[in-house]
């Protein structure tokens, strides 16, 4: 490998964390002014026009705040905790493809962090030790309520991780593929020439399944038992402040993102558009458009759910998870397995 | 010498290494769910021999026998932490010098 | 636009399953919608298919939905298969089953839960998918699966009232007894396997014709072990006691199975494997002796039987005995025909017995009926036809395939069964208008109440007898003996493909032609016959009030008794096989298990335990101590295996 | 002495950070540091498999292990307030220097095995096919020729998850 092949991967790899960390604050806002746009109140509407400035200002806060960390409690874990969320959170998005090839100098260059064959695997692997981070955070803070929040939060992710792995099983069976730039290309195209080869049209019950496990492995209401304040303070990070906290806040947002973008990898194509054919540089622009298009919309969703439905009881919460999402994310594995077997997929 | 130039001697050494570990972990500690431990970095020394192995000579029969030791290792660890919580709710403890019962 | 096979049996499967998971919550409108929509489109289906079928006579179609084993050598399919033998029993499984299901509204609405009738419903389905699995499946195995299919169903439906107690015992009866036949038709299917090595039928049915003296002793076994199976099922002597108590279940379940269905899958199997019986000439014997005892010895039972519904049933065990008759003596044709017009008449008349009883609450004696005609015009009117009809009293439907029967065996120069078929004629004809009689004519018998709540059944219950009470009439035209001309006979035509000439060395390979003569003269004698028994039975019962009857019971005591307790075989079977099974059982159980294996085990444990009590000292009860005497071991055998290198 | 490639530097940068976390597991008396320097441990460990030509079992580990049964161990170590190990417990020193002699024996016996194994170790044939062709054909291998295995771990996995059920219910709800 050249210096500049080295170069090249270091700026695919790095673009989209970093472009990630720079549009955070975008969907931060959101949140305040679409919580404030449901719940029929301005939102915040002082600093800058529409208040547009706000997560600067929170930044600028959290910065300046003191950072306290509590006595009696496991440091190393206690500083270490944040750090395991958020990192966890980042890296996922390595794999995720975000544009088609582009040609430049003569080189193809792969619109994605890292076009690993084992993508799906990858991402479910960090998914995976996203947990330690919350549940770390609960118990090094020795203290009832976050040891709570983060139990809570443990057993509810890999409870719903069962569900969203097994809804995307479908997936994978029907691209024949762990690698995520496959399981776009196999979504490009139309059925009739008018419905898109999405995996949502003959996957609508994974499809579900996956969206309603997201928003409990992101501890998103009306999961979000790990935190909720009405009855646990603030669940795992009750004692957490400054700019650990921040950490915490931003993890969310990114799993928010990457749950998004995620959703839209698998059910609704990727970057690919329908009757969109991307040529030269131009084409590129549009797919990559196309998927912060698709991404922005889930995230809005996201966000409409939590003003909307109410907190689900934890018993209610495990009994959806294993009762009812995971026979239908099994159902819909049947289903996409008659497909393939019958070769009408993909 | 293996794929990328990874000689076949530091897997095995490392796996050595590892699994010595492990049994010493096993032997000396007192505490149940620390034993239990030491004894799946065993069974990780082993995969890890056999992946080295597998490598080594081309073949992935290796690699299916280490997945079949890791669910086997997590149907192990569902039950052996079961047993650990119904143990613990008798005795409130699981340091395993006081627990022997089990004898005479 | 014809549909795939694979959709006339998954139809009711979707019933069975819908009204299984979500009938007993959403009330008998849905489950009726469902369980009876889905036979309804069943019949669509398979009829759509069908009528295209029957006019060009096409080609067998095969149609192979999955691989479904493959392990070595041994490969089946999940396939289906339409030739005029499945078609033919397609054709009226669907029908007549949809007009059950029909009757099974007004039937089963009033005295049921919903989710009793869910699982009615359920079952009748699960029936149908089963019943339509086994007439189509292309090879043993899937028959196989059709065949265990409709015994379930038929064990679960006999014990429907599974509270009460005779109808759970008739149940488990019923299963037991199947097993026997089921075990030899699993013995046959391996039988068959090892010497086609396949099961598909047209694999073994082509290498059989092919070359047929190479497989002959073998033939014979199986043939013979197919053909217990069928007795299994089709209720033949010494295996025919499950199916009387079978009555146990509701009337349209044994309209459906015990009657119009399932116990014809015997003789389905049987004419399937025509190919392997006629190279098979001592099994055809025997299914013929078979068929004939049972013919006759059920239809003597059926004489002096009160209950309506155990009449119809040894009369049914009685037909089936004629249709292997036919098979026995080389019919097939003439035994499929019978099939056909006894399930249109036999059905009637369990709906017809059915309707009475409902109208009666539940009685079931005939003793205490009687004088039902003006009451129930419709019950009595199309009971009558299918009386006839199976009483063989021209032009109706039973006519003409008992007929055919007849002559075949009288052509065969077979004169013993011959004679045997036409005494039973003459007896049929008997008891059925004795059961007429004593139902619908003369005083009712019954208590005041009933008499005031006598009533003419629903609409849902009436229109599948007219329809069955009119195929009853008109079935037999499909098959007019060949003295109305040479094309006469369609359903021969029809079903000559798939019984193809078989040559066997040594044999005439026959096929019998009676003088037209003859003909007449035969269709003469056993009309005659079948009148006679009618004038007596009507004679006796409906004019002299059975005096005449009790008479003659009263002069032959033993006899009557004998006969009433149908031949006591129930007791014979306690007697032969049901005590000294029970005997050994506890044999094993107080010497074997108890003083010798116990004994020996008891013997070893003390051992142990003496052991066990000198060593117990090296337990400490600490795990790690355990874990070091085992690496203390290892570390033993590794010195002792490497210490040399 | 092989050469000192870019991969075999990853790799025994790798080895050498399981050996040290798993000594740290050994030596910590907190068991939830102990399964925290495990799962670094495995972690490091799966990144050795990625190099060995294991991309799917280095996923797997991770899944598995660090993301399931090393969670199941914290969240039973949390659930049963396990405190740190006394310094001295009850161990009889019988127990202890039998133990150090037999791991010394045992271990000196299999590195030295190993070693002289690894030695000799007849040289790997050409290089390692492409990973994505590797997971695909693992998975045949798995779905065909050890089909039977697989369909009975299924069976063994529901009994544990049976049996687990069984063995932590509350005794009152028995």
């Amino acid at each position: 490998m050249t210096a500049t092949d080295w170069l090249i991967t270091a700026v695919r790899v790095l673009a989209p964390v970093l472009a990630i960390m720079l549009i955070l604050p975008i969907p931060m806002w959101l949140e305040r002014r679409g919580a404030g746009l449901i719940q029929d109140r301005p939102g915040p509407n002082r600093v800058g026009p529409f208040g547009l400035l706000q997560p600067l200002a929170d930044a600028v806060k959290f910065f300046m705040k003191e950072d306290l960390i509590p006595a009696n409690t496991d440091r190393l874990l206690f500083v270490i905790a944040p750090g395991i969320a958020l990192f966890s959170a980042l890296t996922t998005f390595a794999v995720i493809p975000y544009g088609p090839a582009v040609t430049v100098g003569g080189r193809e260059i792969p619109l994605v962090g890292a076009d690993v064959s084992i993508g799906i695997l990858y991402l479910f692997a960090l998914t995976s030790l996203s947990v330690y981070g919350i549940v770390l955070a609960g118990w090094s803070s020795n203290n009832k309520f976050s040891l709570i929040g983060g139990i809570r939060s443990g057993a509810q992710i890999i409870s719903y991780e069962l569900a969203m792995t097994t809804a995307a099983a479908g997936v994978i069976l029907a691209a024949g593929s762990f690698r995520l730039t496959d399981v776009v290309a196999m979504q490009t195209g139309t059925w009739l020439g008018f419905i898109p080869r999405w995996n949502v049209f003959p996957q609508f019950l994974g499809f579900a399944v996956f969206y309603v496990a997201t928003f409990a492995e992101t501890n998103r209401l009306p999961f979000d038992l790990p935190e909720a304040e009405a009855e646990l303070v603030g669940g795992y990070h009750t004692e957490y402040s400054a700019f650990k906290f921040a950490m915490f806040f931003m993890a969310e947002y990114v799993n928010m993102i990457v749950a998004s973008a995620l959703t839209v990898t698998l059910f609704f194509g990727g970057w690919s558009l329908p009757w969109y054919e991307p040529h030269g540089i131009g084409g590129v622009i549009v797919s990559a458009l196309a998927f912060f298009a698709k991404t922005a919309f889930f995230v809005w969703v996201f966000i409409w759910v939590r003003w909307t439905l109410p907190r689900f009881r934890y018993d209610q919460l495990m009994r959806l998870g294993w009762k009812a999402l995971l026979p239908v994310a099994l159902l819909n594995l049947l289903w996409v397995a008659f497909l393939v077997v019958k070769r009408w997929l993909p | 010498m293996i794929a990328g130039g990874i000689p076949l001697g530091d897997v095995l050494l490392a796996s050595g290494a590892l699994f010595v570990i492990g049994l010493v972990g096993a032997l000396l500690r007192r505490n149940a769910i620390s034993i239990f431990l030491s004894i799946e970095l065993m069974m990780n020394a082993a995969n890890l021999t056999v992946l080295g192995y597998a490598a080594s000579l081309q073949n992935l029969e290796g690699q299916v026998v280490v997945f079949f030791v890791i669910a086997i290792a997590a149907a192990e660890a569902a039950v052996g932490l079961a047993i650990f919580i119904a143990l613990f709710r008798h005795t409130e403890t699981i340091d395993v010098n006081r627990i022997n019962l089990l004898k005479w | 636009m014809t549909p795939a096979l694979w959709i006339i049996p998954a139809l009711p499967l979707a019933g069975f399953l819908l009204c299984l998971f979500l009938g007993s919550r959403s009330g008998k409108s849905f489950v009726s919608a469902v369980g009876v929509g889905s036979v309804a489109l069943a019949t669509v289906a398979a009829w759509t298919r069908l009528i295209p079928y029957f006019s060009e006579s096409a080609a067998p179609a095969v149609e192979r939905i999955a691989p479904w084993i493959s392990a070595g050598n041994f490969s089946v399919d999940l396939s289906l298969r339409l030739d005029p033998l499945s078609a033919l029993m397609v054709s009226f499984v669907t029908f007549v089953g949809f007009l059950i299901h029909v009757y099974s509204i007004g039937y089963m609405r009033h005295d049921e839960t919903d989710a009793g009738y869910a699982r009615f419903f359920a079952y009748m389905n699960l029936f149908l998918f089963a019943m339509l699995t086994l007439v189509l499946a292309n090879n043993f195995l899937l028959m196989f699966v059709g065949w265990e299919g409709v015994g379930l169903c038929s064990y679960l439906l006999i014990g429907y009232y599974y509270e009460k107690e005779f109808a759970a015992d008739a149940g488990k009866k019923a299963f037991v007894v199947n097993r026997i036949g089921d075990f030899g038709f699993l013995l046959g299917m391996f039988g068959v396997f090892s010497l086609f090595g396949t099961l598909d039928f047209d694999g073994v049915f082509t290498r059989a014709a092919a070359d047929p003296t190479r497989f002959a002793p073998g033939l014979t076994v199986v043939c013979l072990l197919l053909f217990v199976g069928a007795m299994g099922k089709s209720a033949q002597i010494p295996l025919h006691v499950w199916l009387p108590d079978a009555m146990a279940g509701p009337t349209p379940v044994s309209a459906l199975i015990h009657a119009a269905t399932m116990v014809t899958a015997g003789v389905y199997v049987v004419t399937r494997c025509n190919v392997l019986f006629r190279l098979a000439p001592e099994a055809m014997f025997l299914v013929s002796v078979v068929g004939g005892v049972t013919a006759i010895f059920a239809a003597i039972i059926a004489i002096a039987q009160t209950d309506i519904k155990r009449v119809l049933a040894y009369s049914t065990v009685s037909q089936l005995g004629y249709m292997f008759l036919a098979c026995g003596v080389g019919a097939y044709v003439a035994g499929m025909f019978h099939v056909l017009t006894h399930a249109f008449f036999k059905a009637c008349l369990f709906l017809g017995s059915g309707a009475v009883i409902h109208a009666l609450g539940g009685e079931q004696d005939v003793r205490r009926m009687g004088g039902l005609a003006p009451r129930l015009p419709v019950t009595y009117r199309t009971f009558l036809v299918a009386t006839l009809a199976l009483s063989g009293i021209p032009p109706l439907a039973g006519f003409f395939s008992k007929d055919a029967i007849l002559a075949a065996a009288f052509a065969a120069h077979r004169p013993i069964l011959f004679a045997i078929g036409l005494f039973t004629a003459g007896l049929t004809a008997f008891y059925m208008f004795r059961l007429v009689s004593l139902t619908f004519y003369g005083e009712f018998r019954g208590t005041p109440e009933e008499s005031k709540h006598l009533h003419e059944a629903p609409p849902t219950m009436v229109l599948p007898l007219v329809v069955l009470a009119f195929l009853s009439a008109v079935g037999g035209f499909v098959g007019l003996p060949e003295v109305f001309g040479e094309r006469a006979n369609r359903i021969a035509a029809f079903l000559a493909p798939v019984i193809p000439p078989v040559f066997l060395p040594g044999r005439e390979t026959e096929t019998h032609h009676l003088p037209v003569s003859s003909e007449w003269l035969l269709i003469g004698v056993s009309v005659a016959v079948a009148l006679a028994g009618l004038l007596l039975a009507w004679k006796w019962y409906a004019k002299e009030n059975g005096r005449p009857a009790a008479k003659l019971a009263a002069s032959f005591p033993a006899l009557y008794a004998l006969v009433a307790d149908k031949f006591r075989v129930d007791e014979l079977y306690d007697v032969l096989f049901v005590r000294p099974f029970v005997w050994l059982a506890r044999m094993l159980w107080k010497v074997i298990d108890v003083l010798l294996i116990d004994g020996v085990l008891n013997a070893g444990a003390f051992l142990v335990e003496l052991t066990g009590d000198a060593l117990r000292f090296l337990q400490t009860g600490n795990v790690r101590n355990y874990a070091l005497t085992f690496l203390l071991g290892i570390v033993a055998l590794v010195l002792i295996v490497f210490g040399g290198m | 002495m092989a050469a000192l490639t870019a991969t075999r530097l990853v790799f025994d940068a790798a080895a050498t950070l399981a050996i040290v976390f798993a000594s740290v597991m050994v030596i910590h008396r907190h068991p939830v540091k102990s399964v925290l320097a495990l799962v670094v441990s495995f972690f490091a460990l799966s990144i050795a498999y990625v190099l060995l030509s294991a991309p799917l079992i280095a996923a797997v580990q991770v899944i598995v292990y660090a993301g399931a049964i090393l969670v199941l161990f914290l969240f039973v170590l949390m659930l049963l307030n396990v405190p740190e190990e006394a310094r001295h417990g009850s161990g009889r020193p019988i127990h202890r220097i039998l133990s150090a002699a037999a791991i010394l024996v045992f271990a000196v016996f299999l590195l030295s095995l190993l070693r002289s194994h690894g030695a000799t170790a007849s040289p790997a044939v050409g290089a390692s096919a492409g990973g994505g062709a590797d997971v695909a054909a693992a998975a045949r291998l798995l779905f065909s020729e050890h089909l039977l295995s697989f369909e009975a771990l299924s069976v063994l996995l529901l009994a544990a998850l049976v049996g687990a059920f069984a063995l932590a219910r509350p005794e009152t709800q028995r």
